[in-house]
């Protein structure tokens, strides 16, 4: 029972991890970012399940609160990158190299 | 308790002081010049409070009022100092820096204290949770501080890398926290130690794969190699006082808390050395092979940042569970501290209107126009290269010290080999400095002396720090 | 009877001070106007005359002793200590050091007053009387030392005056050239002498380095270790005394002016190798070997040299070989443990051959700096008391009896007969009338005949007093000095032989009478038929011969000069260039310049990595964290 | 004040040279403070060379806990062994600020710099501090050569710079590990090179911490294969650069090497003094032979002075105390005598503007008292008895042949490699006959020909009465040696010579 939950998570976070290093467009970079925190979020209460206490729920609300506060700065940097280049494309920035 | 309180004092104020400058940004007649004497002042004060609380050595681990979340050492106040006067350096150089570069609003100077107020938490956290919380204070803070000047295509260029590679590592960290809090039933670092010394550390594959994703966000924050990558870029990206500030006050807060983290107990410890031992090698070299290739300066102290990086981690793999002090990491941090804020403090008065001044070939001749900047600057770079008598020398020599003493002889000879590798980087500056005559007048656009007094000052450190390692 | 006096020191000294006055004033004046040549001949001569008065003195000293106590010494002070190496700065006159002592200061101080006139006219006679005077000191210095590094000293120093002197006209690179050759071969030998110290050294010094410690301890050498002393010691004789193989410099060294080849090429310097083969008698006399090697090559020397004398045309070429030679002769005598008998050649021979140099200074003196004989020719007319004298001078060198050289010549061949070296005795016996013949040669050609080159002839006159009356006292030393070593047949007492007895480890062969008469016999024969055929070849009308064959090869001595050039100092040059052109940058530098090399390249190489998409970097991360998992896995099970 | 005389020794010159360069003090004031400096430590040296007392012990001891957690003190002191290359420094360096007069602010406050840490690291007593002063000897070096150097110097100022650091790094991880093992062994942390020498060091990590220091020496001295900066430097450096490398710097080399790797690693040194030696003499041949072969009167300099320090580091690697005496004698005699010669050259090369050999010749008879001096220092050079050059080559000769037969005959040929280039060179310059160039050469000037006057009168007196000066060094090297026949690993079973002849009754009739 509790290796599927594991199981799950741990299929969430790969998930997250391929689509970080395969997909260019920032947005879909972030969502994938995200969908590792929520991996590690579903690990939490996983496990406070597991040991029976209730800590892994708290902690996992902090982090959601501050993957909200990272996404609204992703969103902010998002909007730069359009004003600068009018496309999310990763590879389009590589100004700085070498 | 009031003691206590006492030593919470820095933290206290920079937090307030933080919020107090957001605050003040609001009003339009707070200009920029009275924004930064406030921020210097903050961290000026704070400074003073740690230094009269590192004087008083005395230990405050806050079992009651924050359940052993908060952990108050010799280790964690002197780190503490040194952030502190990171922050305050840097608010020195960007006091000038923005005389030439105007893209400033009263919110920088908060940012700034925002972020030393992360990373003071991250020198004393002592459970994980906390410890994602307070990076994540650091690390928001200064994404914003490299992304500040919006105008400029690399700055946003350097926050979006910054940033996503950031929050992958975030996430790995989040996952390592989840995966130690399945296997050790606790987050918090005590625990987790006691966990080990009774139920052992390789039998437990959550614990292991945990603390391994956890380290792993420890390297990236520290930019070791394989996860430097992103270092160069940002470096480069962010504007000089920023850079310097990133690569001084983060990497002591990273390294801090990586510290407290692998001395949780010694098994964990060990069970890492031989990572770190291999870790520790390719960072020096493959940061040497990025400097020697670079033409920028920033660039090329980035990568030497990497270098560092790697003789930190040589500290680190000679540190022991037991009786663990420090002080070779603190002091080679605020020696590295010292120089490198000096350089760029240097970079920031002397870079020109919008940073034109960047590549070796910028700085000719400096020696003959501008003879106390260049002195300045070559006191620097011979501390970062390990030349007697600066602090760079006492902390190499430490570092070599400590790891012959435990045993690490292999490792201490790469050390050696490294620092002789990154003379050419070096020596390359000074020589274009003083063996070149001038083609570029160096004028001086602006009247402002504060990064160059904040430039002496480091100097001076230099050889203070050098001549009286105090903290050893 | 009081060993120790303080005077010693001052005999060296004396001419070193000299040196010090003249060379100060030559060096102070010599961009500006320069003093009267006669100062600089007034006080270089004070010092030798001074210092040839005190060596009388010590020789009346010494000859006021008992026989077996003859000797003084000063001890001046430590010179250096180290260990169980302890050298004094210490002098010794011994019955030997006393006789060299004075014949090198009497003819010396000739030698300057000769030097007076015939330098005349010179700007730089300062510098030539201040190099003269520290000749005299060091070769004093040479003969008084009581141990063997304080010899080195004026061994060394007579050197370096012989090189100043040779290149003295240092305009003509020639002349450098052949100031060098001297120096550097002159330093061949001196490593031979050096190394010879130091074995002699570690084998027996540590119970004192002076030679009377050394004669001391010379019975505990082993055999190995005392052949290699006297072979190394030898090699610095050869070089010193211009022996095969190290003779060459010797014939170049008459680059020099004339009173320099007569004073150290002829009288003194050259002969210091055989005084310290004499001196080291008692370790010769301890390994035979070594006895008959030197023996052979003197006597070798003593037959090329003779052979090169007799095709030579420059008039101190000639005489030249001809010292070599006679240099041959003294190392057969030391050789054969006739120790006494090769001094004694060093003692007459002193005397005629600087008379025969100076008699030749006269003439090419006369005859305005020739030097080629096949350009003079009946100067007999014009310069009688040159001829005359140069003609005793040329009967002693030929050993024509009554002569000096007769009787030290044929007591070397005796005791080389006596001893059994009949070889030795036979070649010695060659060469006594191959010398006559090239003697005469050069004695008939200059001054007999028509003269060759009318007008040099016309201008041509004799030499002023202070020229020849130096020539006419030492004619008489020549004529005479045989008689102070008178051999018993001639009912003589050996005088010479008894004086040096004490300071020499010799046994005086006792042979039958039959023998002493066939070597006297035998060597009178040799310069008789050598003087004939001079006679019948040169006496009257003799033209520059066109040499061939075998004569041709001896006129170009052998090649010998062009063999070392080929074998020694081209090759030596070659590699030096080779070094600095090729192995310096890429032999031993290269390893250098290629790693800081590679390392920009392999640095350079590396921005590759830095693509500058985030993406990649990712990728990184991602790959090294699978490497790290494999590592983990591995250590996990 | 006297017992602080070395802190004063080190630091006046320091101090000096900072100040000059902090503030904006002009040439002639820069001058005038480095002729007054140099002249103070002069003073002091002699001062100090009349209280030595003639015993191995440290004298002028002092010692201040610096860094007590790792045992680091500021430990200083004085041996026969340092004194001399400390007297030679202090006694050369007048001779610079007087002969050139008309240098920038930099060179003479680097000057100061340099002569300030040289005395340092020779003073040194511990082995962090010596490491120290070691490295800052350097950089003076290093911006002499970069600021006022020949038109090929940033290679040649990158060279040496990175080349000695290579070296000196190494030597630190050496120097940690010593420490390390006396922590250890002894349970206290402890630099001091005194207590070094009880350690027990065995073992490859020995012989690699041995190597630590030999390499760093031997790029100091240079000795070969390691001298391959040497003739680039030398001959891009200013005259007073190259003055001080040869004179001093290198001899600092050859001193550590006493110093430091004689007692610490004794019994590695015995193992591998056979290699150390044959380098030494390799390194004198080749040099020697290579210097024959230049076409720049500098540039054969500075291969001969690779060649006569070939010959000095010989001394130190036959382990007997007429060698060990005889190089450190050497090291000031060579001091007086090719330091010298490069100040020569140096005047040469500003009066003539050019250091090619063809270009010069016949100067004797425009300049006799240049000449004259030269030829001295050369005889000196080329060890002639009766100058200072000849004691030390005769003891190193000597404890060659001791030592082993092969390398002491090979060492012997210096007599006659020095003598080739020299004569070779003194008659292309000095004799023949002048040409345009040389035809407007003139003598030394009083001042400088008084400036000359008193060494080229040491050289001499050092030549006739060295006994002061030997019995002040032989205590000290009689205690290394000692230090060394402790070690029971010394292979002499190569020197053939029978056993001195104990016992034999000897009469000295005096």
């Amino acid at each position: 029972m509790i290796q599927s939950y594991l199981t799950v998570s741990i299929l969430l976070f790969c998930i997250g991890i391929v689509g970080v290093i395969s997909r260019r467009n920032v947005f879909t970079v972030f969502m994938s970012i995200e969908l590792m925190l929520n991996a590690a979020n579903l690990a939490f209460v996983t496990f406070s399940r597991l040991h029976e206490t209730m800590d892994g729920h708290v902690l996992a609300l902090i982090v959601m609160a501050v993957a909200a506060a990272e996404a609204a700065l992703a969103l902010a940097v998002v909007i730069l990158l359009h004003k600068h280049k009018g496309q999310l494309d990763t590879n389009v920035f590589s100004l700085l190299k070498g | 308790m009031t003691n206590d309180f006492m030593l919470l004092m820095p933290l206290i104020l920079i937090t307030a002081g933080a919020i107090s400058l957001m605050l003040a940004a609001a009003y339009e007649k707070v200009t920029i010049e009275q924004a930064a004497f406030g921020c210097m002042g903050i961290f000026g004060v704070a400074f003073l409070v740690q230094l009269s609380n590192c004087i008083t050595g005395h230990v405050a681990p806050y079992e009651t009022v924050f359940n052993n979340m908060l952990v108050i050492s010799n280790f964690t106040r002197v780190a503490g100092l040194i952030i502190l006067g990171c922050g305050f350096f840097t608010a020195m150089s960007a006091q000038t820096y923005f005389k030439q570069n105007n893209f400033c609003t009263t919110e920088f100077y908060s940012l700034v204290t925002f972020s030393a107020c992360g990373m003071l938490l991250l020198t004393m956290v002592q459970e994980l949770i906390s410890v994602f919380v307070a990076l994540e204070i650091m690390s928001l803070a200064i994404y914003i501080l490299v992304g500040y000047d919006r105008k400029n295509k690399t700055a946003a260029e350097a926050v979006m890398k910054y940033l996503m590679l950031g929050a992958f590592a975030g996430a790995f960290f989040t996952m390592g926290a989840a995966l130690i809090y399945g296997g050790a039933h606790s987050t918090q670092f005590s625990s987790i130690g006691q966990f080990v010394a009774e139920k052992g550390f390789f039998n437990n594959p959550a614990l292991v794969a945990g603390s391994f994703f956890v380290i792993v966000a420890f390297l990236f924050k520290a930019a070791a190699f394989p996860f430097h990558a992103w270092v160069i870029d940002v470096y480069d990206g962010a504007s000089a006082p920023i850079t310097g500030y990133m690569a001084t006050g983060l990497k002591t807060a990273i390294f801090a808390v990586f510290a407290n983290f692998l001395v949780a107990d010694e098994t964990l410890r060990s069970s890492w050395v031989t990572y770190l031992f291999y870790f520790s090698i390719f960072t020096m070299f493959v940061g040497n092979l990025i400097a020697i290739g670079q033409d920028t300066l920033k660039r090329m102290l980035a990568a030497s940042g990497i270098v560092h990086t790697g003789y930190l981690l040589i500290a680190l793999v000679a540190v022991s569970a037991e009786n663990f002090s420090g002080n070779v990491i603190l002091y080679y941090l605020a020696a590295y501290a010292v120089g490198t804020l000096g350089i760029f403090a240097a970079l920031s008065y002397l870079g020109g209107d919008g940073e034109k001044r960047q590549s070796f070939d910028d700085f000719k001749g400096l020696a003959r126009v501008r003879p106390f900047s260049a002195a300045a600057i070559t006191i620097f770079l011979l501390s970062m290269a390990g030349i007697p008598p600066t602090a760079g020398f006492m902390g190499k020599f430490f570092i070599i010290t400590s790891a012959i003493d435990a045993g690490q002889i292999a490792l201490a000879v790469f050390g050696i080999i490294s620092s002789i590798l990154s003379m050419w980087y070096y020596l390359r500056l000074v020589i274009n400095m003083y063996f070149h005559e001038a083609t570029d007048s160096f004028e001086d656009t602006t009247s402002n002396r504060y990064a160059p007094v904040g430039t002496f000052i480091l100097a001076a450190c230099v050889f203070v720090i050098g001549l009286y390692p105090v903290i050893i | 009877m009081e060993h120790n006096v303080t005077f010693l020191g001052y005999i060296p000294l004396l001419p070193l001070i000299g040196a010090a006055v003249l060379g100060f004033f030559h060096i102070g004046t010599c961009n500006r106007k320069p003093l009267n040549e006669k100062f600089y001949g007034l006080v270089a001569c004070i010092g030798p005359l001074l210092a040839f008065v005190l060596a009388l003195r010590v020789f009346l000293t010494l000859k006021g002793m008992p026989e077996e106590a003859r000797y003084l010494s000063q001890k001046a002070f430590t010179w250096f200590q180290v260990g169980d190496l302890d050298i004094t700065m210490g002098f010794l006159a011994d019955p030997l050091s006393s006789l060299m002592l004075v014949f090198v200061t009497l003819i010396g101080s000739l030698i300057h007053i000769y030097s007076i006139g015939y330098m005349e006219g010179d700007k730089n006679i300062g510098k030539f009387f201040a190099y003269l005077n520290l000749f005299l000191g060091s070769m004093l210095i040479l003969v008084l030392g009581d141990n063997p590094v304080v010899m080195f000293v004026g061994w060394e120093g007579v050197g370096l005056c012989s090189y100043l002197l040779i290149s003295y006209y240092s305009e003509g690179t020639d002349n450098v050239l052949a100031g060098n050759k001297a120096f550097i071969v002159n330093r061949i030998g001196d490593l031979g002498f050096v190394l010879g110290m130091a074995f002699l050294f570690w084998a027996i010094g540590a119970g004192g380095f002076d030679y009377f410690s050394l004669k001391a301890n010379a019975h505990s050498l082993t055999p190995g270790i005392a052949l290699a002393v006297c072979l190394l010691l030898f090699v610095g004789a050869t070089g010193k005394s211009a022996q095969i193989p190290l003779y060459v410099w010797l014939p170049d060294a008459m680059a020099g002016p004339t009173p320099v080849s007569a004073l150290i090429h002829a009288a003194t310097m050259v002969t210091a190798g055989v005084y310290m083969v004499a001196r080291f008698s008692f370790l010769y006399a301890h390994v035979p070997v070594a006895g008959e090697i030197v023996a052979w090559v003197g006597i070798i020397t003593a037959l090329v040299a003779a052979i090169f004398g007799m095709f030579q045309d420059d008039i101190k070429k000639v005489l030249a070989y001809s010292t070599v030679s006679q240099l041959g002769y003294m190392f057969a005598g030391v050789g054969v443990a006739a120790y006494s008998a090769g001094i004694f050649h060093v003692f007459t021979h002193a005397f005629f051959k600087a008379l025969l140099f100076l008699g030749a200074g006269a003439v090419i003196y006369a005859m305005h700096h020739e030097q080629n004989i096949w350009k003079m020719g009946g100067l007999k007319n014009k310069m009688p008391k040159t001829y005359i004298t140069m003609v005793i001078g040329a009967l002693a060198l030929a050993g024509c009896p009554p002569f000096a050289g007769f009787f030290s010549k044929d007591e070397i061949l005796y005791s080389a007969l006596a001893t059994g070296h009949v070889g030795i005795w036979a070649v010695g016996v060659l060469v006594a009338g191959m010398t006559a013949y090239y003697t005469f040669r050069m004695i008939f050609v200059v001054f007999h005949g028509e003269p060759r080159d009318q007008e040099a002839y016309d201008h041509c006159h004799e030499a002023p007093a202070v020229m020849t009356v130096p020539l006419i006292i030492l004619a008489v030393g020549a004529l005479l000095a045989g008689f102070l070593n008178l051999p018993a047949i001639f009912g003589g007492h050996q005088q010479v032989t008894h004086w040096l007895a004490p300071s020499l480890v010799e046994h005086h062969p006792h042979a039958s009478l039959f023998v002493e008469i066939l070597a006297i016999g035998a060597s009178v024969a040799a310069f008789v038929i050598g003087i004939r055929i001079a006679y019948k070849r040169f006496a009257v009308g003799a033209e520059e011969p066109v040499f061939s064959g075998f004569s041709k090869f001896a006129y170009h001595k052998f090649y010998v000069d062009e063999l070392y050039d080929g074998i020694f100092v081209q090759p030596y040059k070659k590699i030096g260039n080779a070094i600095r052109k090729t192995i310096e940058p890429s032999v031993t530098d290269a390893p250098v310049t290629l790693v800081s090399k590679l390392y920009m390249v392999i640095g350079t190489a590396f921005k590759v990595f830095q693509v500058g998409y985030v993406r990649v970097y990712a990728i990184y991360m991602i790959v090294g964290l699978s490497l790290m998992s494999l590592l983990l896995s591995q250590s996990l099970n | 004040m006297f017992e602080h005389v070395l802190s004063v020794m080190i630091f006046l010159p320091i101090v000096a040279g900072l100040i000059l360069l902090l503030t904006p003090a002009g040439k002639g004031l820069a001058r005038l403070t480095g002729l007054v400096i140099s002249f103070a430590s002069l003073i002091l040296g002699l001062d100090i060379f009349f209280k030595f007392k003639e015993q191995a012990a440290l004298q002028f001891v002092e010692n201040v806990p610096w860094i007590p957690s790792f045992g680091i003190n500021y430990h200083l002191g004085l041996d026969g062994i340092s004194l001399f290359v400390l007297l030679a420094g202090a006694v050369l360096m007048p001779m610079v600020y007087l002969l050139f007069t008309t240098k920038e602010k930099g060179y003479y406050a680097n000057l100061l710099i340099v002569q300030g840490a040289m005395a340092g690291a020779l003073c040194a007593a511990d082995m962090v501090l010596f490491y120290i002063f070691w490295e800052i000897m350097l950089l003076p070096i290093f911006f002499m050569l970069g600021m006022y150097g020949g038109e090929k110097r940033i290679k040649a100022t990158l060279k040496i710079t990175i080349y000695t650091i290579a070296g000196s790094l190494l030597m630190l991880a050496s120097i940690v590990y010593v420490g390390v093992t006396y922590h250890s062994q002894f349970g206290e942390w402890n630099f001091a090179i005194s207590q070094m020498s009880q350690l027990q060091l065995a073992g490859p990590v020995a012989v690699l911490a041995f190597f630590g220091f030999m390499i760093a020496f031997a790029i100091k001295i240079p000795l070969f294969p390691f001298h391959t900066w040497l003739p680039d430097a030398y001959t891009e450096a200013p005259t007073a650069t190259t003055f001080v490398l040869s004179a001093i710097m290198a001899k600092i080399g050859v001193y550590a090497v006493i110093r430091f790797v004689v007692p610490v690693f004794d019994g590695e040194f015995a193992r591998f003094a056979l290699l150390l030696a044959y380098s030494g003499v390799i390194g004198m041949m080749y040099c020697g032979i290579t210097a024959i072969a230049q076409k720049d009167v500098k540039r054969m300099l500075a291969f001969s002075s690779a060649s006569h320090m070939g010959v000095i580091a010989l001394g130190v690697f036959c382990l007997n105390v007429q060698a060990l005496t005889g190089s450190i004698y050497q090291i000031v005699a060579h001091a007086t005598s090719t330091g010298v010669l490069f100040l020569f050259v140096g005047i040469l090369e500003d009066k003539m503007k050019t250091r090619k050999i063809e270009d010069l010749g016949g100067i004797a008879y425009k300049a006799p008292v240049f000449a004259f001096f030269f030829a001295i220092a050369m005889l000196a050079s080329v060890g002639l008895p009766g100058t200072s050059g000849f004691i030390g080559e005769f003891l190193i000769i000597l404890g060659a042949i001791k030592f082993n037969v092969l390398i002491g005959v090979l060492a012997g040929t210096t007599l006659i490699i020095g003598v080739c280039y020299m004569l070779w060179m003194f008659q292309r310059v000095f004799y023949e006959t002048t040409n345009e160039r040389t035809e407007g050469f003139t003598d030394l000037s009083i001042t400088e020909g008084l400036t000359f006057l008193p060494v080229i009168v040491l050289i001499v007196i050092m030549g006739l009465y060295p006994q002061p000066f030997l019995s002040k060094i032989e205590p000290a090297a009689q205690q290394h040696i000692a230090a060394l026949t402790k070690a029971d690993t010394i292979q002499i079973a190569q020197s053939t010579h029978a056993q001195p002849a104990e016992g034999h009754t000897v009469e000295k009739k005096n």
